[in-house]
C-alpha cells in the first residue's frame, strides 16, 4: 500500500453516487459540500454515471485513480462488480469507502450504512400494520430487482411478517418498478387489479413510492389502498398532505454525504483506524461508531408526517 | 407547327462530366421528335434539365418565345411539360391514383384532399386510354407494361403540351408497343409535342417525325427523318459509319450442352423442356411477362423451383444454387441492370471480377494488378466509355452499366451464357458489338440462350427459338423457318390474355 | 375507416375473404383479441372496462410517440431521441411552472409543443440539409438532448409540491368520463391520420419514403417532407413531454429512457417498414395497444417479473414474424427477386 | 477525376476527419488536465472501454453487409449468465469460456435464422431479441448476483501482457482489428460484404452465397458478444442480469462514428479503429476534469453529428471550387454526390 498524503495537502475525495442527476444525491452532495467548508481543507469531487449502471461507475473510480484522489465514497449500483476496481485504488493508495448502498467488504474500508437494515425492513412493516389495523394482504413495490440495499430489507420485512401481531397480514407479491416513475406506476396499478383486496404497500423506494402515491390518487383508491415506504419529503410532501399516505420514512441525504466525508477525512489524516469499534467524530452529527463488518450505522429513519412534511420538503 | 418549346446552347455541367455542352432544339406542337445518340450522349439529362430536375449550368430554355427558368419539377409542369423518366419513377407501394396525382394532388375547398374526385379522373383518363384496372391497385401489383400506360396516364392528367417520354419501350412487348404507337399518334392529332428517345431506328422511322442527334453532350443535327437513312443516323451518333447490325456466321452444333427436363415453378412457369446444344444460339421470345426470365433465373439457381430437374452435362443443378451452376461454367446475364446487374457504389473494376473473384485471388486475397488487367481486357472489348476503370458505376449511362455486367460475366470464362435482354438500352453501335460477340462465342463453341423481346435480333441471332406464352414453352423455330409473323403469331396466340390474378 | 392509400389490396386479385384476411391490421386485431381473451381466462378483472381504461391510459402515450415515429419513419427514417425531447420539454414546462405557477396551461401546452418541434426540426433540417442520415443524427441528439435535461435542471427533480394543481391535474381532469389524457392521445391520433391521409403534405411523406427519385420527378421536395416529419415527431414527443410530468407529477432525468426503442417497436408490430413508404395509423395503434396490453397484462396475471422482460421479447418477436408471413403469402407473387436477401 | 478532386477527395475523407478529431482530443485532454498524457493513465484508461471497442469490430460487419444488431447487450448479460452458472457448477476457466462463446454464438445463431428464414428487417428482430435474451438473463438470476469467479480469471480482462503494462484487453483489440482489417479490405471476403451492402440482389445473382454470409456474420457477432461477455465478467467477477445496459446503442454509435454507412456497402477498419480511440478518450479525458457523465454524453453526441456535417460541408466546397475553376456559374448541389 502506497503512502498516504502529506499534512499540508489538501485532501481530494471524490463523491461517487448511483447516477447524476437523482434528488437524493443531489442532497448528499449538499451534505458533503458542508462538511467540506467545515474542515477546510477538503476538495469534494462529486461524480456519477448517467444511467446507474456498475459500468459507467468504474470507469468514474479509473479515472479518479488517474488523478490521483486521496479518497472515494462510494454509492454502489453492485455491490461485487465494483471490487475490482475498488482494490485498484485501495492498490493505489486511495482511501475507499462506501455509504447509502454498501461495496463489498473487499472493496473498502467502512461501510456508513444509512441506517440498520433490520430496523427499516422492519420499521416499515410496522408502519403499514398500523395504517392497516394489522390486517390484510399488502404488497411490496421495489426499485430494481438487484439493489442490494432494497433486497436487504425486503428480506428483514419478511422475517418480521413472521411475528405473531402480523399474523393476519399477507405479503401477496413483491413487483419491481426500476425506479422508473413509468414502469413503477405500471407496476402498482398490476398490483390494484391482480388484487382486489389489497390494503397496502411498501415502497422502500424514492421513485417507487411517488410513483404508487400517484397511482392510488388516479385509481381513486385513497383510503382503500395505504401506502408507506421510503421516500423524500420532497417528493411526498404533497401526496401526505392530501391523505394517499399517512407517512413516509427516511434518512436524511445531506447527513450521509456530510458524514461519509468526515469519515473519509479522519481515515485520511490518520486520526482513526478502519476497525471495529471505533468511534469517529462527525461535526455537527456527533460521534459515528464503526460496528461489526465494519459498518457504521448514522441513525434510525425518520418519519414524516403531515406534520413535518412541508418543513422538509423544501431542503431535500 | 407552333414551336413550343426551344433550347439555344444549353449546357449542363456535373463535377468532371460536362452532359450537356451546347444543345439547341426545336421541339414543335403536333410533332414527334424523336432524341438519339449513343449511350451517355446526355439525352436524359435533357429530359431532366427540361423537367426542372436538374438545373442548367448555362444557355436558355423558351417555352411559347419567352424564356423561363425550371426552379423545379413544378415549374415545368406549369409550363406544360411532362416526362416519362428512364429510371424507375413509380411509387410502388402507392395505388395508382397517387401515383398519377403526386405532386398536383386534387384537393376540396377545405384544403383537404379530394379522393373522390381524384379517382373519377383516374377512371377518366384510363378510359382514354382503355385501361381497365382499378384505381385503388398499388402499383406495385402491377406488370411492367400497366406501370407505363399508368406513367403515361400521368402526364395526361396534368394536361401537358410537351410529354418526353425516355425509352418507354425498352420493356415493353411489341403488343403493347404498337398500343404506345397508338397512343403516340393520338396525341400528335390533338396537337402534343412527343419528344421520343429510343435506341430502336425502326421505331424512330415508324413514330417520329423530326429528330435530334447528339454526341458526347454537343449537338450534332436535326431534321425531317424522312430526309435520312438509318447509315446517315448511324453516322451522326457515332462520327463513323457501322458495318452490320447482325454478324455473319456458319453454326456448328455440338452435343448437349444444357438441358432442361419438365422444370415448373407454380403460376410462372410448367413444364419446360428443351436442349441447349454447345455452339448454338437458342433465341427465347414471348411477350413481356411470358415467363422468360423467370425461367431463366430458375435454371441459374437464384430463383426456386417446384419440379423437374436441369442438367449441365452430366451435373444435375440444383435449384438456389448459383454456386453449382457457375461452376458449371453457365453465366447469366439479368434483365434488370441495375437491381440485379450492377453494385452501383462500386467500382468498375470490382463490378467486372465479382463473379470471378476466385479466379483474380490467391490463398483468398484478390491481386489488384491481375484485376485491373483483367478488367482492361474486357472494357476494350466492349470499348466502355469511362474515365477511369476505378470510377463508380453509378457513373456510368446505362448503357454501359450494361456492358460492365457483360465484361463480368466473361470474366467467369462460361461454356454456356444466358443472356436476358443483353442489348436492353444500349446504343446501335455496343449493340452491333454485343451481337457480332455473342456470334464469336457461339463460333467457338460456347452455349448461348438468348432471351429479348425484340423480334429482329432474336431473329437475326438465333440458330433455333423458342416461343413462351404464359409460362409455357409454345413453339419452336428453326432459323430457317423462323419467319416473324409465324414467330409472333405464336407468342401472342389465339389469346392474349394477361398472365396473372 | 381508412385512406385510400392503405387499401393495400384493394386490387385485382383474391377473394373478398382472401382480402380481409390478408389485411395486416386484421391479424394484429385477432391477435389482440386472443390476447385480451387468454388473459381474461386467467384473470377475468382483466376484461372489465375500468381496467380496460386504465391500459388505455397507460397506452396513450406509446401511441402517441408512435405516431411522430410513424411520419419519420415513413420518410425512411427513424427518431430515436424522442424519448429525450419527451424528457427535456417535460423538464423544461415542469421547472416553468415551478417558477411561475400563474402561468396558464394553455401556454404551457403550447409551449411544450413548440419545444418539442424546435428539438424535432433541428434533427430534420441537419438529415435533409446536413445529409447525416436520421439513425445517425437522432442517436446524437438522443444523448444530446438527455444531457440537456440535467443541464436545465442541475439534477435535480420537479415534485409534486412544486407543481401548481392545475399541472399536476392536467392529465387526468375527467370530461365525458375519460380522462383528458385519453382525449388528447384521441385528438392527437385523428389530426395524424388526417394529415397522413388527406393532406398534400402527409401523403408526400409516403412518396419520398418510397421512392425518393420519383419524388423528385414530380417536384415533391424530400427535404420539406423530412423536416416535417421530424418536426411532427417532436412536437408530439414535446406534448407527451408535458403530459407525462403532469400524469406522474415529477420530472426527472431519467424520465422514458429507453422508450425510443419501444415505439419503434411498437411502430413495426403495427406494420410499418422500416424501409419507408408504407405503414398506416390504424396499424400503429395496434402495435401501440397490442404492446400496451402485453406489459399491463403480464403484471395483471401476476407473472413473475423476473419472467417479464423475456415474455415480452418473445411475443414481440412472434408478432413481428407472424406479420411479415401475412405479408409475405401477399406478395409470393413476386417472389425472390423483391424480398431476396 | 482531376488532380484537384483527388485531392479534395483524400482530405475530405472520413478517415482524415477523424485523425484531426483524435489529434484534437489529444491536445485538448492535454492541455485540461495535466494526467492525461501519462503513458500508464491513458493505457489504463482502454480497460473500460475495450469490450464495446471489440463488439465494434463484428458490428461493423454486420452493418456493412446493410444489416443491425441491436442484441449484443442481451447477448453479453446471457453469456455472462451461463458462463456464471457453468461457474457454480464447477466447470473450469476454458469451460466457461467455451459456455459463454457457445451462448453467443447460439444467441447469433438465432437473430440469423430469424432475420433469413422469415425475411424481417434485422433491426426489428434484433429489437425483440435484445429483450428476450437479457429477458432469459433475468429469468435465470432474478435478484441474484453471480459472485465468486476464480482470481485467475481476472487476468483476462483486468491483466497485462507479459510483466509490462499493456492492457490483455487491448493487446486483443488490436490483434482482431488486424484480423478483421486485412479480412475487410483485402480478401475476396471483405469484397464480397461490400458487394452485398450495395445491393443483395446484384450480389445474389452474381452467384455470392448471400445468406450464408449474412448468417455468419450475425453468428460471428454473436460469438465475439460472447468474448465480450468473458472480458467483462473477468473485469468486473460478477454477474448481474442488467451488465452492459444500453451497451448496444454504444456499439452502433462506435461504428457509426468511424465512418460505416448504416446502410450498408460502405466503412474502413480505421475509420472504426480511430472512432474507438476518440470516444474512449474524449470520456477519459472529460471525466478526468469531472466534467459531468451528462454534458460528456452531449459532447460525444455533438461529436457523432459534427463529425458527419463537417466532411459533406468541405465536400461541397471543394466541389464548388472545381465547378469554379471550370467556369460554371452554378452547380446543383442535389447532384453532385454521385461519388460520396
Ligand atoms: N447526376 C450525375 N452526376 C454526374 N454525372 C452524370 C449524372 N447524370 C448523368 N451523368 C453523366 O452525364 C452523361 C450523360 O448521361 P445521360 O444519362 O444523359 O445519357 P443518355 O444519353 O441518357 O444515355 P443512355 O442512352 O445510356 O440512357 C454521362 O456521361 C453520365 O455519366
Ligand atoms: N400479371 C402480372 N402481375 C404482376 N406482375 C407481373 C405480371 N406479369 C408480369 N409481371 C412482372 O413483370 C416482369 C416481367 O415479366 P417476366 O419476367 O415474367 O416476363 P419475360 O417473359 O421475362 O419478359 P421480359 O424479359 O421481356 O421482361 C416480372 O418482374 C413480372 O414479375
Ligand atoms: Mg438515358
Ligand atoms: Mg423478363
Amino acid at each position: 500500500r502506497a503512502e498516504g498524503p502529506a499534512d499540508d495537502d489538501t485532501l481530494r475525495i471524490g463523491l461517487l453516487v448511483k447516477s447524476l442527476g437523482n434528488s437524493f444525491f443531489e442532497a448528499a452532495r449538499d451534505g458533503a459540500m458542508e462538511a467540506a467548508a467545515e474542515l477546510g481543507d477538503v476538495e469534494v469531487i462529486y461524480q456519477g454515471p448517467s444511467t446507474p449502471t456498475a459500468e459507467g461507475q468504474i470507469e468514474i473510480i479509473d479515472s479518479l485513480i488517474a488523478q490521483g484522489v486521496h479518497g472515494i465514497a462510494i454509492s454502489s449500483n453492485d455491490e461485487n462488480a465494483l471490487v475490482p476496481a475498488a482494490q485498484r485504488a485501495q492498490r493505489a493508495g486511495i482511501e475507499v469507502i462506501s455509504f447509502d448502498s454498501a461495496v463489498a467488504a473487499d472493496g473498502r474500508s467502512i461501510h456508513l450504512a444509512p441506517s440498520d437494515d433490520e430496523l427499516i425492513g422492519r420499521s416499515q412493516v410496522q408502519a403499514i400494520a398500523e395504517m392497516i389495523d394489522y390486517e390484510g394482504q399488502i404488497a411490496i413495490l421495489s426499485a430494481s430487482s438487484t439493489a442490494t440495499n432494497q433486497n436487504a430489507w425486503i428480506e428483514w420485512m419478511r422475517t418480521a411478517l413472521e411475528e405473531p401481531e402480523y399474523a393476519n397480514m399477507e405479503l401477496v407479491d413483491v413487483v419491481y418498478g426500476d425506479d422508473l416513475s413509468d414502469q413503477s406506476y405500471r407496476e402498482a396499478v398490476g398490483l390494484f387489479n391482480s388484487y382486489p383486496d389489497l390494503r397496502g404497500i411498501i415502497s422502500p423506494t424514492t421513485v417507487g413510492v411517488a410513483a404508487t402515491a400517484r397511482a392510488i390518487q388516479d385509481e381513486g383508491l385513497v383510503g382503500q389502498v395505504e401506502l408507506t415506504g421510503l421516500g423524500l419529503p420532497s417528493e411526498m410532501s404533497q401526496y401526505v398532505q392530501d391523505g394517499v399516505s399517512q407517512n413516509v420514512a427516511l434518512w436524511n441525504p445531506i447527513d450521509l454525504g456530510y458524514a461519509a466525508i468526515y469519515i473519509t477525512y479522519h481515515l485520511l489524516r490518520g486520526n482513526v483506524e478502519a476497525e471495529a469499534g471505533a468511534v469517529i467524530p462527525a461535526g455537527r452529527i456527533g460521534d459515528i461508531r464503526v460496528g461489526e463488518g465494519l459498518v457504521a450505522v448514522l441513525g434510525e429513519p425518520f418519519v414524516f408526517d403531515a406534520s413535518n412534511i412541508a418543513e422538509f420538503a423544501d431542503i431535500y | 407547327m407552333a414551336e413550343v418549346v426551344r433550347l439555344e446552347d444549353v449546357r449542363k455541367y456535373f463535377p468532371g462530366v460536362k452532359a450537356l455542352d451546347g444543345v439547341t432544339m426545336s421541339i414543335r406542337s403536333g410533332e414527334v421528335h424523336a432524341l438519339i445518340g449513343e449511350n451517355g450522349a446526355g439525352k436524359s439529362t435533357l429530359v431532366k434539365v427540361l423537367t426542372g430536375v436538374h438545373s442548367l449550368t448555362s444557355g436558355t430554355v423558351y417555352v411559347d418565345g419567352a424564356p423561363v427558368s425550371f426552379r423545379s419539377p413544378h415549374d415545368s409542369q406549369a409550363a406544360g411539360i411532362a416526362a416519362i423518366h428512364q429510371e424507375a419513377s413509380m411509387f410502388p407501394n402507392l395505388t395508382i391514383v397517387e401515383n398519377i396525382f403526386m405532386g398536383h394532388h386534387l384537393r376540396k375547398a377545405s384544403g383537404l384532399l379530394d379522393w373522390a374526385a381524384m379517382k373519377t379522373r383516374t377512371r377518366e383518363l384510363c378510359g382514354r386510354l382503355s385501361l381497365k384496372i382499378s384505381p385503388d391497385t398499388l402499383v406495385r401489383d402491377l406488370s411492367v407494361a400497366q406501370r407505363h400506360q399508368i406513367e403515361i396516364v400521368k402526364a395526361l392528367s396534368i394536361d401537358a403540351r410537351v410529354i418526353i417520354m425516355d425509352e418507354p419501350t425498352a420493356s415493353l412487348s411489341l403488343k403493347e408497343i404498337k398500343e404506345l404507337y397508338e397512343l403516340v399518334r393520338k396525341l400528335r392529332e390533338a396537337g402534343t409535342a412527343i419528344v421520343f428517345i429510343s435506341h430502336k431506328f425502326e421505331e424512330i422511322f415508324e413514330i417520329a417525325d423530326t429528330y435530334t442527334v447528339l454526341r458526347d453532350g454537343k449537338y450534332v443535327g436535326d431534321g425531317r427523318v424522312g430526309d435520312v437513312t438509318t447509315d446517315d443516323l448511324v453516322r451522326m451518333m457515332a462520327g463513323a459509319a457501322l458495318d452490320r447490325l447482325f454478324p455473319e456466321r456458319t453454326p456448328t452444333i455440338g452435343g448437349i450442352a444444357l438441358r432442361v427436363q419438365s422444370l415448373r415453378q407454380a403460376g410462372v412457369f410448367e413444364d419446360i423442356s428443351f436442349e441447349l446444344h454447345k455452339g448454338e444460339v437458342l433465341g427465347f421470345f414471348g411477350l413481356v411477362g411470358a415467363g422468360r426470365s423467370e425461367l431463366m433465373q430458375s435454371i441459374f439457381g437464384v430463383r426456386g423451383r417446384d419440379g423437374g430437374s436441369v442438367f449441365a452435362g452430366a451435373a444435375e443443378l440444383k435449384a438456389l444454387r448459383p454456386q453449382q451452376a457457375m461452376a458449371e461454367g453457365i453465366a447469366f446475364v439479368p434483365e434488370d441492370r441495375q437491381e440485379q446487374g450492377v453494385i452501383l457504389d462500386m467500382s468498375i473494376v470490382e463490378n467486372t471480377t465479382l463473379a470471378s473473384l476466385k479466379a483474380v485471388s490467391r490463398f483468398g486475397f484478390p491481386n489488384r494488378k491481375t484485376e485491373l488487367a483483367t478488367t482492361e481486357r474486357l472494357a476494350k472489348r466492349f470499348s466502355l466509355r469511362a474515365s477511369s476503370l476505378r470510377q463508380v458505376v453509378a457513373a456510368l449511362s446505362g448503357g454501359n452499366q450494361q456492358k460492365v455486367v457483360l465484361s463480368k460475366w466473361l470474366a467467369t470464362e462460361p461454356r454456356i451464357l444466358i443472356l436476358d435482354e443483353p442489348t436492353r438500352g444500349i446504343d446501335v453501335g455496343t449493340k452491333a458489338a454485343v451481337h457480332s460477340f455473342i456470334g464469336e462465342l457461339a463460333d467457338q463453341g460456347y452455349a448461348i440462350i438468348l432471351v429479348s423481346s425484340e423480334l429482329h435480333e432474336v431473329l437475326g441471332m438465333s440458330d433455333r427459338v423458342l416461343v413462351m406464352k404464359e409460362g409455357r414453352l409454345v413453339a419452336e423455330f428453326d432459323r430457317d423457318n423462323a419467319e416473324a409473323e409465324q414467330v409472333l403469331g405464336a407468342a401472342i396466340g389465339a389469346t392474349t390474355a394477361q398472365r396473372g390474378a | 375507416m381508412e385512406g385510400i392509400s392503405n387499401m393495400k389490396h384493394g386490387g385485382v386479385r383474391g377473394t373478398f375473404l382472401h382480402r380481409i384476411l390478408a389485411r395486416r391490421e386484421i391479424t394484429l386485431l385477432v391477435i389482440i383479441v386472443l390476447l385480451v381473451a387468454a388473459v381474461g381466462i386467467r384473470a377475468p378483472r382483466f376484461l372489465q372496462p375500468g381496467r380496460q381504461l386504465s391500459i388505455l391510459n397507460d397506452t396513450i402515450i406509446l401511441l402517441m410517440l408512435t405516431l411522430g415515429q410513424l411520419a419519420v419513419i415513413l420518410t425512411a427514417g427513424i427518431d430515436l431521441s424522442v424519448a429525450s425531447n419527451l424528457a427535456f420539454t417535460g423538464m423544461a414546462v415542469a421547472m416553468w411552472n415551478m417558477m411561475m405557477p400563474g402561468v396558464p396551461m394553455i401556454v404551457l401546452v403550447g409551449a411544450s409543443i413548440l419545444i418539442g418541434a424546435s428539438l424535432g426540426a433541428f434533427n430534420g433540417v441537419m438529415v435533409a440539409v446536413g445529409k447525416v442520415p436520421p439513425i445517425i443524427m437522432t442517436l446524437g441528439t438522443m444523448s444530446v438532448y438527455r444531457g440537456m435535461v440535467f443541464l436545465i435542471s442541475g439534477g435535480a427533480w420537479v415534485s409534486a409540491h412544486q407543481m401548481s394543481p392545475a399541472f399536476r391535474g392536467f392529465a387526468r381532469f375527467s370530461f365525458l368520463g375519460l380522462p383528458s389524457l385519453v382525449w388528447i392521445g384521441v385528438l392527437t391520433t385523428g389530426l395524424v391520420y388526417l394529415f397522413l391521409n388527406h393532406t398534400k403534405g402527409g401523403r408526400e411523406l409516403y412518396a419520398v419514403g418510397d421512392n425518393e427519385t420519383a419524388a423528385g420527378f414530380v417536384g415533391v421536395s424530400a427535404n420539406r417532407a423530412k423536416i416535417k416529419a421530424f418536426v411532427l415527431s417532436g412536437a408530439i414527443a414535446g406534448l407527451t413531454g408535458l403530459l407525462w410530468v403532469s400524469r406522474y407529477a415529477s420530472a426527472q432525468n431519467d424520465t422514458a429512457i429507453g422508450f425510443e426503442l419501444e415505439t419503434v417497436a411498437a411502430a413495426v408490430i403495427g406494420g410499418v417498414s422500416i424501409m419507408g413508404g408504407s405503414g398506416s395509423v390504424p396499424g400503429v395503434v395496434l402495435g401501440a395497444v397490442f404492446l400496451g396490453i402485453v406489459k399491463n397484462a403480464l403484471t395483471v396475471i401476476g407473472v413473475s417479473p423476473f419472467w417479464q422482460m423475456a415474455i415480452q421479447g418473445g411475443v414481440i418477436l412472434i408478432a413481428i414474424v407472424a406479420n411479415t408471413l401475412v405479408d409475405r403469402r401477399n406478395q409470393a407473387k413476386l417472389s425472390m427477386n423483391g424480398v431476396s436477401a | 477525376m482531376s488532380v484537384s478532386q483527388r485531392l479534395a477527395k483524400t482530405f475530405v475523407r472520413w478517415e482524415a476527419v477523424l485523425v484531426v478529431l483524435l489529434v484534437g482530443v489529444f491536445i485538448l485532454n492535454t492541455s485540461l488536465s495535466p494526467f492525461f498524457l501519462r503513458r500508464i493513465n491513458l493505457l489504463n484508461a482502454t480497460y473500460n472501454f475495450m469490450e464495446r471497442a471489440i463488439m465494434a469490430l463484428p458490428m461493423m460487419l454486420i452493418i456493412i453487409v446493410g444489416e443491425i444488431d441491436i442484441s449484443v447487450a442481451g447477448t453479453i448479460a446471457l453469456s455472462s449468465t451461463m458462463m456464471g452458472l457453468a461457474m457454480q457448477a464447477g466447470a473450469s476457466i476454458p469451460v466457461m469460456v467455451i459456455v459463454a462463446l457457445g451462448t453467443g454464438l447460439l444467441a447469433g445463431m438465432l437473430n440469423a435464422v430469424i432475420v433469413l428464414k422469415f425475411r424481417v428487417p434485422s433491426i426489428a428482430v434484433t429489437i425483440g431479441t435484445m429483450s428476450l435474451y437479457r429477458g432469459i438473463a433475468y429469468v435465470i438470476l432474478g435478484n441474484q448476483a453471480i459472485t465468486g469467479y476464480p482470481r485467475e480469471l481476472a487476468t483476462v480482462g483486468q491483466g497485462v501482457v507479459g510483466n509490462g503494462m499493456f492492457p490483455i484487453p487491448l493487446a486483443i483489440f488490436i490483434a482482431l482489428a488486424a484480423v478483421f482489417g486485412v479480412v475487410l479490405h483485402r480478401s475476396r471476403l471483405g469484397r464480397c460484404f461490400y458487394a452485398i451492402g450495395n445491393n443483395a440482389t446484384a450480389a445474389r445473382f452474381s452467384g455470392l452465397p448471400v445468406d450464408r454470409y449474412k448468417a455468419a456474420l450475425f453468428s460471428l457477432n454473436g460469438l465475439v458478444a460472447g468474448f465480450a461477455a468473458v472480458l467483462l465478467t473477468s473485469r468486473i467477477l460478477s454477474t448481474r442480469p442488467n451488465i452492459a445496459t444500453a451497451w448496444e446503442l454504444e456499439v452502433v454509435t462506435l461504428v457509426v462514428l468511424g465512418g460505416v454507412a448504416i446502410t450498408g456497402g460502405k466503412g474502413s477498419i480505421f475509420g472504426v479503429i480511430l472512432s474507438v480511440f476518440t470516444i474512449g478518450y474524449l470520456r477519459f479525458g472529460l471525466s478526468l476534469i469531472n466534467v459531468p457523465s451528462q454534458v460528456i454524453g452531449i459532447i460525444t453526441g455533438l461529436l457523432l453529428v459534427g463529425a458527419i456535417i463537417l466532411p459533406g460541408l468541405f465536400e461541397k466546397l471543394s466541389n464548388r471550387m472545381i465547378i469554379d475553376r471550370q467556369l460554371i456559374p452554378d452547380i446543383d448541389s442535389e447532384t453532385t454526390t454521385i461519388d460520396a
